[in-house]
């Protein structure tokens, strides 16, 4: 359920704006962050908008319905994301031309005939992963106090999915592009709920001697972070700043998570009703947001200033506009087979 | 008395639903700030459009596949948990035929839906194996083949059928001669409902008209008194667990090719589960098993339409469903008064008698 | 390869068998319980979800772990009488009210979470505490063993003390005698007075009790928060565990560690260049193969003896003859 | 107890208005048919069922029996139809299951040893305290069950049907214990369908029939005759009237055969005879010398290790229990509600088990239910079975009717052998009565029997020729069984005498 009931909107010239969520909220992660994109509108326009989110659980036969329905309703703008919803969203949009659609996190196929009420926007994880990558590789060879002379750092996905291998191939571009010696254990959960499995092999990883890992696995990698507070060493969060999940009822994990790798969906869509408000919003085509659109960041706070020494936070700072002004391109894992992932994988196994 | 107990277990079921009703409004009460839009949104909503009604309708086909299995299974006295990895690996094998861009049509979904009820059957058929070669538990062995089946299906997805092209851990798009054709105009009601009828006919056929049903009733009953009947009771069973395996996996292939573009299934559906309890519902009896089916999928309807358009979390649909689930299969509720009843009659009967 | 023997040589390694085991081996202490007065419980994983929200709920609250643990017990208890009430006295097919159950918990949890920590997912905002790890002194020093079996959670002692707890208790005391008597011939124990309902009812409870243990562990010490579904499939897995430990206690801890040994081997060995997925069907797998061979055994060695004994026989009865 | 009405919840009347008094110190029998209410009665005085109307005195008071531990505390102790017992527990832990002695938190398990051996002694019932139930004989078990009551201070005993499963030695010996308990003040009722033993045993009886009591009578003022009248509403013939028997060819031939079962022991031990057509080859001898081994191999239930086996020709080494009916075989079996049901299928279902895939009820894919129903029906009528409809549940049915049942199927099939293994044990005198003329006119038909039976009464009135069995090996084979006498039949049963190898092997018919 949302904030707002959709039937009883008096006025006509409140913009109203849906979002469905092919999942449920708290993730941690993007839905999590859309939903928060769209208090983000509330707080900015008030009155001018209506907003509701839509939770549409993970059995993807409700999604099609669901969608039909707000489609048929009195919405203005109906925003969902994931590429789940792409071929959906391609065949419902064309019989409700006069709705606005956005779909976040993947982009419909513009050759398709009548996609001009579609707004698509993807982001550029991978650079921003990239950035962690990079991170990782200086922490795990400098003398920082929890670090070790092994060359090594981790990565703790969900599953073995495309979204997830976005994420990893950044991650191992960037801690390559330090040091090519640079190993990287990665470890899959099989799950996005078992947090307590993202602990044991974290602590894993820990144990053979990472002394940093990155979890890409929603709510299950949150287990990365209390592997880290046992063995006593960093990690790196992911979506959202998660050293401010714990800052207030656990400090001594939060000082380990050096930085979070941000996918701001919330400000993506804010920027997207921005654009809409002041006519100019690209409605019939895509957009690819990074750094610069604040659509992914790194979580520079309190502890990652404390805790990463100023040289590397430099160096961060000039890869990261290295990467803006395209010196540096990082791959993307959209469009890879399994077996050429599980090659670049092998490459940099222990 | 005999029309009059049909009338009481009518009153009966409907107290129990009035009842879990009661609950769940009152659980919507502290969930929601306009429970009566909810609540009507809950038990009409499925009825208020062609489309939501189509929406049980699409819901109930996997249900009819997976009850019936389970009720196969359960009725040779197997507690086989299989029907679960039994219809995911049913849509992964149709999967792997359905991909396939070089079928006609008609051709294409028969065999898709074939194999995968072959991969179900042999999935069921294992534990049954085990169990009658070397008495291995097959609640056991079927729980842990679930996850096993899971991942197997996960790397075949993943390593031979994902297409790259796509941003998501799918397989290609399935070819549109391998579709199920709709049914109902503005609805996703697809050709499987018929299938489903069919099998659920025939299952009621084969379980009390044939003499392969008869034998897997009487083993599930009393396998003793099978065996000394003449039966081999073994294969028997190893019959039933792999028919039920066969429709389940023919049920995880029809609702691929009836409901999906491509396969896209990252965890276990939950069908399988789902079945037993439309299984115990219907009291293993196929006859019975849309009644289950439907009531389980209006259910979930309801519920997904009431979280969806109303404020009400979707999570506590899953308490109503438990709380209705568990009080309409409460068989001593209000036994008392049935007693009473029983009591009334015989000595009614029996003065009348004399 | 010499990796691997270095991954589970390690000491590391045997800890983490120790703490993969420990959820598991009180829900199989849980499943062992209820199958003795036979009734078969499937709502541990749904019991082990609601203590583990529990615990953390009341900890955060009441600020002192051990009162946490407490009530994450009492509720896993009230849990298992609510299902006994459905099954026992409103005849609910035990199965079909035990699915409902882990429906309720799924659902519910989530729910609860959300009316009080204000999210969906993870009740981090929540100051929950953790339970206490315990250094046992002179085992400590001890080279190897010590590092592997001292330094674990309070509650990994107790699941394996709950072992020897339910030995005595199921085969010692009076309470057991019955519960055991109550399974295996209800009509039996009914005739000399014995109430089944009500034994069933102490047996469930305390089955909701010790999945009870196990929920508080996962919140209150394998991690310090609760998630959604952080359970993950442990409550059926304990369920086979008991079944292929032949429903004695030790038999079901020799098949809880055996898991959490797979488990733990599972998570330590991605580094080998396999694909993910299968390594994460090692545990099950290995439980089914586990399974196979300890029945296969059991029905190859009656087959044998009598083959043996009618060898034995046959050649007196040939002698016999001959004579 | 006055004015007892008991309705079962599927509707039967189970007790309707039942007077029953007794005087301390008496041994009060409780007869019936089937199904006439008996259990009931005694289940409302235990406190396992609850009637609907009627109240329970005793000494004069009005007492409330919600449950065994009630009756319990009362002085009520009950001897089940059925056996009450914990197979995996030994017989100290049976014992005091319920009120177990207590050290600290534990059972006091050495106390119970004790306090069942003193107990066993007084009563002169010899049990061994620390024996597994699933490891003793009936006779044992029955023991146990008795002392279980007397643990728990019954000074009212019942005991529903315990002497069904015993020899007759060990009937005997029960009976001697009941009398000593008698002398000690105990007060017991005693159930039986063995009118004999009511004669014998004791003092006065209460009737039952349909539900009601007929009266209550002194023991000596009735005869075996008059009961049984009162019981069944008609004269009962107690003895099977039956022409001398004409065996023709050999139908069952067994040659050599040797059993071993699972502890290695020789089960059956190198025996041979043969059954011939219009014959009913009786086998005498005390339970658990082999004869269930026997049936087993017989029937296919077991396979053969030693020895041959021929049906109708047919060896049947490797055969399966399919084949061996094809043969024309049919088998009453010992134990009825594993063996001989499915207790919550209907009637219907159950008589079909063995011919449900006959072309007379099945085609070429279904059933054919209107054949079917024809069948039941006749059955029942023919087979008197007491049921509201071939719908009903056998476990509806009481004791003798479920194994009606159970013959009406086996004798449809017009049997060449049948193979009958305790065929009317714990059934009225009515269905006893028609059950054995069955076999007798099955046999005037041509068809061979094998009758398998603990019950001397039994054989010597049905067998034409007996075969006497004792530990695993046939020690006499008696060609004219009126020729025989009982206490000559006990002798071989017990193994004291045994007649030559020649004489044995006359019972091969070479
Ligand atoms: N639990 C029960 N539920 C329903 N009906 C029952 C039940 N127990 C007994 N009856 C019915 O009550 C009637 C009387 O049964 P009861 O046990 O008293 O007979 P009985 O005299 O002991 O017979 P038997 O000689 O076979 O032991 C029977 O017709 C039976 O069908
Ligand atoms: N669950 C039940 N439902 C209906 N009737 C029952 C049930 N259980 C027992 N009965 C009836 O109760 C009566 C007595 O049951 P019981 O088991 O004592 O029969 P029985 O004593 O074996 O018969 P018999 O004296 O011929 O051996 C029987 O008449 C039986 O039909
Ligand atoms: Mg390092
Ligand atoms: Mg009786």
């Amino acid at each position: 359920g949302g904030q707002q009931s959709s039937e009883d909107a008096p006025m006509d010239d409140v913009l109203k704006i849906v979002l469905i969520l092919n999942g449920t909220l708290g993730d941690k992660s993007f839905f999590d962050s859309a939903d928060n994109g769209m208090k983000l509108i509330k707080d900015k326009y008030g009155d001018k908008v209506l907003v509701k989110t839509i939770e549409m659980n993970y059995d993807e036969t409700k999604w099609e319905p669901t969608l039909l329905d707000v489609a048929e309703q009195d919405w203005d703008i109906v925003i969902m994301g994931t590429w789940q919803m792409t071929e959906m969203l391609q065949e419902a949009a064309p019989d409700y031309p006069d709705k606005k659609f956005i779909i976040f996190d993947t982009e419909v196929d513009y050759s398709l005939p009548d996609m001009d009420n579609i707004y698509s926007i993807t982001y550029k994880q991978n650079e921003a992963s990239f950035l962690a990558g990079a991170l990782a590789a200086r922490v795990t060879t400098s003398d920082m106090p929890l670090a070790n002379p092994e060359k090594m750092i981790g990565f703790l996905g969900g599953m073995d999915i495309p979204v997830i291998n976005d994420f990893l191939i950044g991650y191992i571009e960037g801690a390559q592009y330090i040091d090519k010696d640079i190993k990287v254990a990665v470890s899959y959960i099989g799950s996005f709920d078992d947090s307590a499995k993202g602990k044991e092999m974290s602590l894993a990883q820990y144990s053979q001697g990472a002394d940093i890992g990155y979890n890409v696995a929603g709510q299950a990698g949150l287990g990365q972070l209390d592997a880290a507070k046992d063995a006593d060493r960093y990690a790196i969060g992911v979506d959202s700043d998660q050293a401010e999940l714990f800052l207030s009822t656990d400090p001594a994990k939060a000082e380990l998570i050096t930085t979070s790798v941000l996918k701001r969906v919330d400000n993506s869509l804010l920027r997207a009703i921005d654009l809409h408000m002041a006519g100019k919003a690209p409605w019939g085509s895509s957009e690819i947001l990074g750094f610069e659109e604040e659509a992914v960041g790194f979580a520079e706070n309190d502890i990652y200033m404390k805790v990463v020494p100023a040289e590397i936070r430099e160096e961060m700072d000039m890869l990261q506009k290295k990467i803006i002004d395209g010196d540096i391109v990082v791959s993307s894992a959209f469009g890879m087979s399994s077996s050429e992932i599980q090659a670049l994988r092998d490459s940099v196994s222990p | 008395m005999f029309k009059q107990k049909k009338l009481f277990e009518l009153f009966r079921t409907v107290l129990a639903i009035v009842i879990a009703l009661i609950i769940a409004l009152i659980t919507i009460l502290f969930a929601s700030e306009e429970p009566g839009r909810a609540l009507s949104l809950f038990l009409f909503g499925p009825m208020d459009s062609l489309r939501h009604f189509g929406n049980v309708l699409e819901m109930m086909i996997p249900l009819l596949f997976t009850g019936l299995a389970v009720s196969l299974m359960f009725s040779a006295a197997q507690f086989n948990l299989g029907a679960e990895g039994a219809f995911f690996l049913g849509g992964i094998s149709a999967t792997a035929v359905a991909i396939n861009q070089n079928l006609i049509p008609f051709v294409h979904p028969v065999l898709s839906i074939l194999a995968g009820g072959l991969a179900g059957a042999v999935f069921c058929g294992i534990p049954a194996l085990l169990k009658v070669k070397w008495n291995a538990s097959e609640l056991v062995s079927s729980l842990m083949f679930n996850y096993v089946a899971l991942f197997l299906g996960l790397y075949l997805i993943n390593y031979y059928m994902r297409d790259v092209d796509a941003g998501a851990m799918v397989s290609f798009r399935l070819a549109e001669t391998s579709k199920l054709v709709k049914l109902i105009p503005g609805t996703r009601v697809h050709f499987g409902l018929i299938i489903a009828a069919l099998t659920v006919v025939a299952g009621y056929y084969f379980m009390y008209r044939t003499r392969w049903g008869y034998r897997i009733r009487l083993t599930g009953l009393n396998s003793s008194f099978a065996r000394y009947s003449g039966i081999r009771t073994a294969s028997v069973i190893i019959l039933s667990q792999v028919l039920g395996g066969f429709i389940a996996g023919s049920g995880g292939a029809i609702e691929i090719l009836g409901m999906y573009r491509r396969f896209s299934w990252q965890s276990l559906p939950g069908y399988g589960w789902d079945g037993i309890i439309v299984a115990i519902l219907a009291r293993n009896n196929p006859a019975l098993i849309p009644v289950g089916a439907f009531f389980l999928a209006y259910l979930r309807i309801g519920a997904d339409l009431m979280a969806r358009s109303s404020d009400v979390q979707s999570e506590v649909v899953y308490i109503i469903q438990g709380v209705m689930i568990v009080l309409i299969a409460a068989e001593s509720f209000l036994a008392h008064y049935r007693h009473k009843l029983v009591y009334r009659e015989a000595r009614k009967s029996a003065t009348t008698g004399e | 390869m010499s990796d691997f023997f270095n991954i589970i040589f390690s000491v590391d390694f045997g800890y983490a068998v120790l703490r993969v085991t420990t959820p598991i081996l009180f829900a199989a202490m849980g499943a062992l319980i209820s199958d003795k007065a036979g009734v078969i419980n499937i709502a541990l994983e749904g019991m082990m979800l609601i203590a583990a929200l529990t615990g953390v709920i009341v900890s955060a609250l009441a600020q002192s772990a051990g009162l946490g643990l407490l009530a994450a017990v009492i509720v896993g208890a009230l849990v298992g009488m609510i299902l006994a009430y459905f099954a026992l006295n409103l005849k609910t097919d035990v199965i079909l009210a035990a699915i409902a159950i882990n429906l309720i918990a799924m659902g519910g949890t989530v729910f609860i979470l959300f009316m009080v920590g204000g999210d969906k997912g993870i009740s981090s905002s929540l100051p929950s505490k953790v339970l206490p790890r315990i250094d046992i002194p002179l085992l400590k020093s001890i080279p190897v063993v010590g590092p592997i079996l001292s330094g674990h959670n309070i509650l990994t002692y107790m699941a394996f003390l709950s072992v020897w707890v339910m030995y005595i208790f199921i085969y010692k005391t009076p309470l057991g005698l019955r519960i055991r008597a109550v399974g295996e011939n209800p009509d039996a124990a009914d005739s000399v007075g014995i109430s089944v309902r009500k034994i069933q009812y102490i047996a469930l409870t305390l089955s909701g009790a010790l999945a009870g243990f196990g929920g508080a562990y996962m919140s209150m010490g394998y991690v310090s928060w609760f998630s959604k579904n952080m359970t993950a499939g442990r409550g059926f897995i304990a369920l086979a565990a008991e079944a292929m430990g032949g429903a004695t206690p030790h038999g079901a801890m020799f098949t809880s560690l055996l898991f959490g040994l797979f488990d733990a081997l599972s998570n330590s060995l991605q580094t080998l260049r396999v694909p993910a997925e299968f390594i994460q069907m090692i545990p099950y797998l290995a439980t089914v193969i586990g399974l196979v061979i300890y029945a296969a055994n059991k029905t190859e060695q009656i087959k044998r003896i009598q083959a043996q004994k009618e060898r034995q026989a046959g050649t007196k009865t040939e002698k016999g003859k001959t004579t | 107890m006055n004015n007892i009405t008991k309705v079962y919840p599927n509707g039967i009347v189970a007790n309707e208005g039942v007077d029953f008094s007794l005087r301390k110190g008496e041994i009060h029998a409780l007869v019936g048919e089937n199904g006439a209410g008996k259990s009931t009665l005694m289940k409302i005085l235990f406190g396992l069922e609850h009637p609907e109307e009627g109240e329970i005195l005793l000494k004069g008071n009005p007492i409330n029996i919600g449950s065994p531990n009630v009756a319990i505390e009362h002085g009520i102790g009950m001897v089940h139809q059925h056996f009450m017992l914990v197979p995996s527990l030994t017989v100290a832990e049976n014992m005091v299951l319920g009120s177990e002695p207590r050290k600290g938190l534990y059972v006091n398990i050495k106390k119970a040893s004790t306090e069942t051996l003193e107990l066993s002694r007084k009563y002169n019932l010899a049990v061994d305290p620390s024996a597994r139930i699933r490891d003793l004989p009936v006779g044992i078990k029955q023991k146990v069950e008795i002392l279980k009551a007397l643990y728990r201070g019954a000074e009212i005993l019942i005991l529903d049907e315990p002497t069904a499963v015993l020899t007759p030695q060990e009937t005997k010996e029960l009976f001697e214990e009941l009398h000593l308990l008698k002398e000690q003040g105990s007060t017991i009722i005693f159930i039986s369908h063995k009118l004999h033993e009511i004669k014998e045993l004791c003092d006065r009886l209460t009737i039952m029939r349909n539900g009601r009591s007929q009266g209550v009578f002194n023991v000596a003022d009735v005869t075996e005759k008059d009961i049984s009248r009162l019981m069944v509403g008609r004269d009962v013939i107690l003895e099977v009237e039956k022409g001398p028997a004409s065996p023709a060819a050999v139908s069952l031939k067994v040659e050599d055969l040797t059993v071993v079962n699972d502890f290695g022991k020789k089960a059956v031990n190198n025996i041979s005879f043969s059954v011939r057509k219009g014959e009913i080859l009786g086998v005498a001898g005390v339970e658990g010398n082999g004869q269930s081994e026997l049936v087993e191999i017989l029937t296919g239930l077991q396979r053969i290790n030693f020895g041959s086996v021929e049906i109708e020709g047919v060896n049947i080494a490797g055969k399966s229990i399919k084949d061996i009916r094809n043969l024309g075989t049919c088998h009453i079996p010992e134990d009825r509600m594993t063996y001989g049901v499915a207790e919550t299928l209907d009637i219907e279902q159950n008589l079909l088990a063995d011919k449900h895939d006959s072309s007379r009820f099945t085609g070429r894919i279904l059933t054919k239910p209107k054949i079917i129903r024809e069948n039941s029906l006749k059955l029942i009528e023919e087979y008197k079975i007491k049921c509201g409809s071939p719908l009903e549940e056998v476990k509806m049915l009481s004791g003798g009717n479920i194994q009606k049942v159970v013959v009406a199927r086996e004798f449809s099939v017009e049997p060449k052998l049948i193979i009958a293994d305790q065929p009317t044990r714990g059934i009225d005198v009515g269905a006893t009565e028609f059950i054995r003329k069955r076999l007798v006119e099955l046999r005037d038909e041509g068809s061979a029997v094998l009758l398998v039976s603990a019950d001397l009464n039994e054989v010597l009135e049905l067998s034409d020729s007996l075969i006497v069995m004792y530990n695993g090996e046939i020690t006499a084979y008696i060609e004219d069984v009126k020729s025989l006498g009982e206490e000559e039949l006990g002798l071989f049963m017990l193994g004291i005498n045994k007649q030559s190898d020649s004489e044995i092997g006359r019972a091969l018919h070479v």
